[in-house]
């Protein structure tokens, strides 16, 4: 096995592959960016090096070699999906652990993509094969597939350069939005046109390869809750294939014929929108670790990231498609520095104060601590909270258990968000649709006033409060209370 | 002896005893037992008083005391109405209105990206654009005025 | 189901207890005694109360009223194994959750129990039916059974009241230590003989019956890394089970033929000797929930609180035999605070700093916070760390990756010490016996030294540290730094 | 600038540019990154000091500056290398030996009953006993002297 392998990555899945490389006695190379010098990665890492931006492939590479590594794990997101920096990897004879730079490419770009499941004979989402490279022909394209359509960032994921678009008149200004998005977040501003299925789930396979050829699939997760795109709760078993339990085998046989399509390693997950009929449409296929991939490990028992690392040093899958096991349900929570309230704006800053759950069911993936300073510089996800039980309502009950004892102060967040949908009653009931936080405002209810009793509890607390910082700090401002006074001092550079 | 605590605007009353049996069990954190029941309250200084966290709530409050009061006045001058500020810092990607401009509510202002996200600052209602503060590419701070609506 | 439950207990199992009951909706009445009133299981109950003593059933009972609960659950130790409190609560109209007091009357004695387990066909420890009234019988008891000899309280649990004797001249010694000790801890002073197995595993049975005649066992603990004669590192499946499968079955059963002579519900474990060559014998049975429960939850998916409340409830076991599934392999570390450097001398104190593990495979059932002072009236453990993975190595590796992570500052604790013993070859290769820390401090290496690297980063942080200090502490003691003194003013009564 | 460090009674000199790279992550808890390996230092202020833990290990350490020096040689002065201190706060349950006994290594001298648990304190040597401060039933705190050995 692999003596040191490097981590180009940050925040909770840095942490999360740390953990992993330790698990395997391999030592880990932590990277950072100057305001991550303090970050939790770099502090549980075994060695750990400034790199002027986790996107600057040269630098990343001098670490690995500086360091010794033997391997690169990419994480998610910055540069996991990049052929560039695989290729580069294998250049600098270093192993990248994920799939071929090759395997990237094909798959990488989602009109290429969507050729090869045709194909492959996996149904696709009408639309337009080549990106709308001119507001001309997206005119057209969008004619012919017919509105509702949606604009995507070729290159793109997690929703980034994402526009529906209802009518004609909207066109232009959405074309001009999701180009520019895409040009920031992937200095590519190619977007593409397809056609809206109302109401649809999202759900995705995930798969896993080695190099000896075998191919497996871990089953599905449905990722329907979203907000501007970008998946906010998790689950597996999806409700809609629980429901329907032939799905699984068809959608996972479907994501198989892609990833043999292109001999593929290392793991991946096949997104696919599913109808209220089962009918299931390839979406894109993510070359990397997935945010969410706890649930499946949960429900597994499998570890991905010491499959991937196995797998990249050569070994076989260690089990056959009839072995994996689906036992219970698990459900994740990505806790984000934002505010529901101001339509999930961005909340960096310093968390003052921070209670994590914990106990039985419950696994924290996180990436902060008390004291830590949320950059403005990245995205906003904090933790993954994400819960195991023998069925879906007991996932349920006991998210809402953990995310009462969970608490963080100085930055908004999605805790209080995450409560109040997991009382809803279409939640509850399995209801979903990537529709159904927008539909969710339209048919929330405001909540009551607090009552006098609470409002005297507050009152007490307050006193007390100011009873017991007056001592310390009458001399000083109110934002300088004794532990923020600490925080303050922060680092030290 | 009676404490007066304003709690979300309203005048709490509390006995001093009552405050005595509080529990600071971590700084800012307070646990209080009410009538048997169990609460932990979370305390953060802020520039206009306290803000409280319980049973998933948010409250503001502030201790009746001379000192407090200048800077709350002082605070308070702060918000105007009319004005569209940055709720966090940023960078602004596009303007969308000039001076002069009559908007309506929900039309967009400002667009402005931050943690990889662009926002489309909207009227909170219909007007007319009195200041535009910023032009593209400029960097933003929280709490900067935008735009000013007349 | 019960709509409010008094736990009567305190510490990590009286959270772990509160959590469930929210998990299940249940509105949760905590009790706390004066030096707990800021202890984590009160703040996270929605209700709460103060007590004497949790060893005082009156007002622990009036408690109950007040509030109106339904239930009490016990927890372990104090009052959960005590007849007369389960006799107690039902004669108070209130639901004890656990066995009926005939069942601990019956199985608590464990001369009674050893009666019936032999009558059972159930293997016993040789050693005296009656209790060691005065020294000579003593004497005449030690002599039939022959040297070594094992003195016990005959109320006692937890090693309390124990004591090894290889020659008589020990006796007289032993035999007032113990009655001391049991008198002091059970109010009994009642002690019995009984012969030594040389090497023996600890390996016990979870039983769990309902109100209907179903009796199912849930697998073996083995929990034979013992110190004071309490376990501090228990595991599921047992190395010795897992290489002789056909004993689950056979001491499952002998388990159950015990519990079945006494018409048994809700939980129990029946707690057996082994020695090598596989042979068991019935040591007692503990009627109550068990420290170590949660690797027995880890490995079955099954929440055993969950259970207890459900079965309390009259609710029927929803499984049978056949569907007891174990999947992988649980491990949990007793996380006291106490010094292994001083024969395990307990250490309470304040909680200064604590930094807790998380992540993958990892739980915790902490009762503690930072800023708690453990306070030196109760047992000194602090928090269960419990690990899964699917084989044993890996639920080794991921406990030390764990308890890397964490860190309590302030009090003395046996996590480094959990460290080596994890590294300990004879450990890994699961050759365990009751005896095996013992030894192992006999063949312990001395740890060697630090060297100059970790100096001179030891010199960098105590420079930063009082660089740092040094403004908000010029004029103070160096025990009030910042974060002490906030500690300090820990509870304002 | 070189500083003097006294880390485990030796000292070490650091530059203090590398002090000032140290990041202070939490209060009393340092982030220490030397030669690319990544550190990290829980200080804990004692009598006697600084208390470090590191990878696991205990440091002590001391920092070369006047004030501290008072109060270090004080704390020295309270450990005396024949006197059996209690450990921890507790009650004692028996004393084994009287002034004037002969007692060797390992001998029992004095039971403490703490958190429901009897420890024996042991002679750390052989000696007759000077003085036994204690008797059955005494209630003692952590590091009271039980028995004087000469």
């Amino acid at each position: 096995m692999f003596r040191k392998v490097l981590v180009a990555n940050r925040g909770e899945i840095a942490v999360r592959v740390v953990r992993a490389l330790r698990e395997l006695d391999i030592t880990s190379v932590a990277v950072f960016s100057d305001v991550d010098r303090g970050a939790q990665h770099v502090r549980l890492a075994d060695e750990a090096e400034r790199v002027d931006s986790y996107l600057n492939i040269d630098s990343i590479l001098e670490v690995a070699k500086k360091h010794g590594a033997e391997a690169i794990h990419p994480g998610y997101g910055f540069l996991s999906e990049n052929a560039g920096f695989a290729a580069a990897c294998e250049a600098a004879g270093m192993v990248f652990i994920g799939p071929s730079a090759d395997s990237i490419r094909r798959l990488g770009s989602k009109t290429a993509a969507r050729t090869l499941a045709k194909k492959m004979n996996v149904p696709v989402v009408p639309g337009s094969e080549e990106p709308a490279t001119n507001l001309e022909l997206a005119r057209e394209l969008a004619r012919q597939i017919g509105y509702p359509v949606l604009l995507k960032a070729a290159a793109g994921g997690g929703g980034k350069g994402m526009r529906r678009v209802d009518a004609e008149s909207e066109l232009e200004a959405a074309i001009r939005d999701a180009s520019s998005e895409a040009e920031r977040a992937f200095h590519s501003s190619e977007v593409y046109i397809e056609k809206v299925i109302e109401q649809p789930r999202h759900i995705e396979i995930q798969i896993v390869g080695d190099f000896h050829g075998n191919l497996v699939h871990l089953g599905e997760r449905e990722c329907s809750l979203q907000r501007r795109h970008q998946k906010i709760i998790e689950e597996c078993p999806s409700p809609l294939i629980a429901a329907n339990p032939a799905m699984r085998a068809e959608m996972g046989e479907a994501a198989l014929r892609i990833a043999r399509a292109v001999g593929y390693h290392n793991l991946g997950t096949v997104e696919f929108l599913a109808d209220g009929e089962g009918k299931f449409y390839f979406l894109e296929v993510n070359t990397r670790l997935q945010v969410e991939h706890p649930v499946t490990e949960l429900v597994t028992g499998l570890d991905l990231v010491h499959l991937q690392l196995h797998i990249a040093n050569g070994e076989s899958i260690p089990f056959a498609q009839g072995d994996v096991e689906w036992r219970g349900w698990a459900m994740e929570c990505r806790v984000s520095a934002e505010d529901p309230e101001q339509h999930f704006f961005p909340s960096p800053g310093k968390i003052v104060q921070l209670r994590e759950p914990a106990g039985p069911g419950i696994r924290l993936d996180s990436g902060v601590y008390p004291g830590w300073t949320v950059p403005l510089d990245y995205d906003p996800l904090l933790a993954k909270l994400i819960t195991w039980a023998p069925d879906r309502m007991g996932a349920i009950r006991r998210m809402l258990r953990a995310l009462h004892e969970y608490s963080i102060v100085g930055v908004e967040t999605n805790l209080a968000f995450f409560r109040e949908l997991l009382n809803d009653a279409e939640f509850r009931e399995g209801r979903l649709n990537t529709r159904f936080i927008a539909d969710y405002f339209g048919r929330r209810k405001a909540g009551g006033e607090p009552g006098e009793e609470l409002e005297l509890v507050a009152a007490l607390a307050a006193a007390a409060h100011s009873a017991n910082e007056k001592p310390e700090t009458r001399n000083e401002k109110p934002e300088t209370s004794a532990w923020l006074s600490e925080g303050r001092s922060g680092l030290l550079r | 002896m009676k404490l007066q605590i304003l709690v979300n605007g309203r005048l709490v009353p509390v006995d001093a005893e009552d405050v005595q049996r509080v529990a600071q069990v971590e700084p800012g954190v307070y646990s209080v037992l009410l009538g048997g029941r169990s609460f932990e309250v979370r305390a953060v200084a802020a520039r206009d008083g306290l803000r409280l966290e319980l049973s998933g709530r948010r409250f503001t409050a502030e201790v009746r005391d001379p000192r407090d009061r200048a800077q709350k006045s002082a605070a308070a001058l702060g918000t105007g109405r009319q004005n569209i500020a940055a709720p966090m810092p940023g960078k602004v990607v596009r303007v969308l209105v000039g001076e002069g401009d009559v908007v309506e509510v929900g039309q967009g202002l400002v667009v402005v990206e931050a943690m990889k996200m662009q926002n489309e600052m909207k009227a909170l209602r219909g007007g007319n654009v009195v200041e535009v503060r910023v032009r593209d590419g400029d960097t933003v701070s929280a709490g900067d005025v935008l735009v000013v609506l007349g």
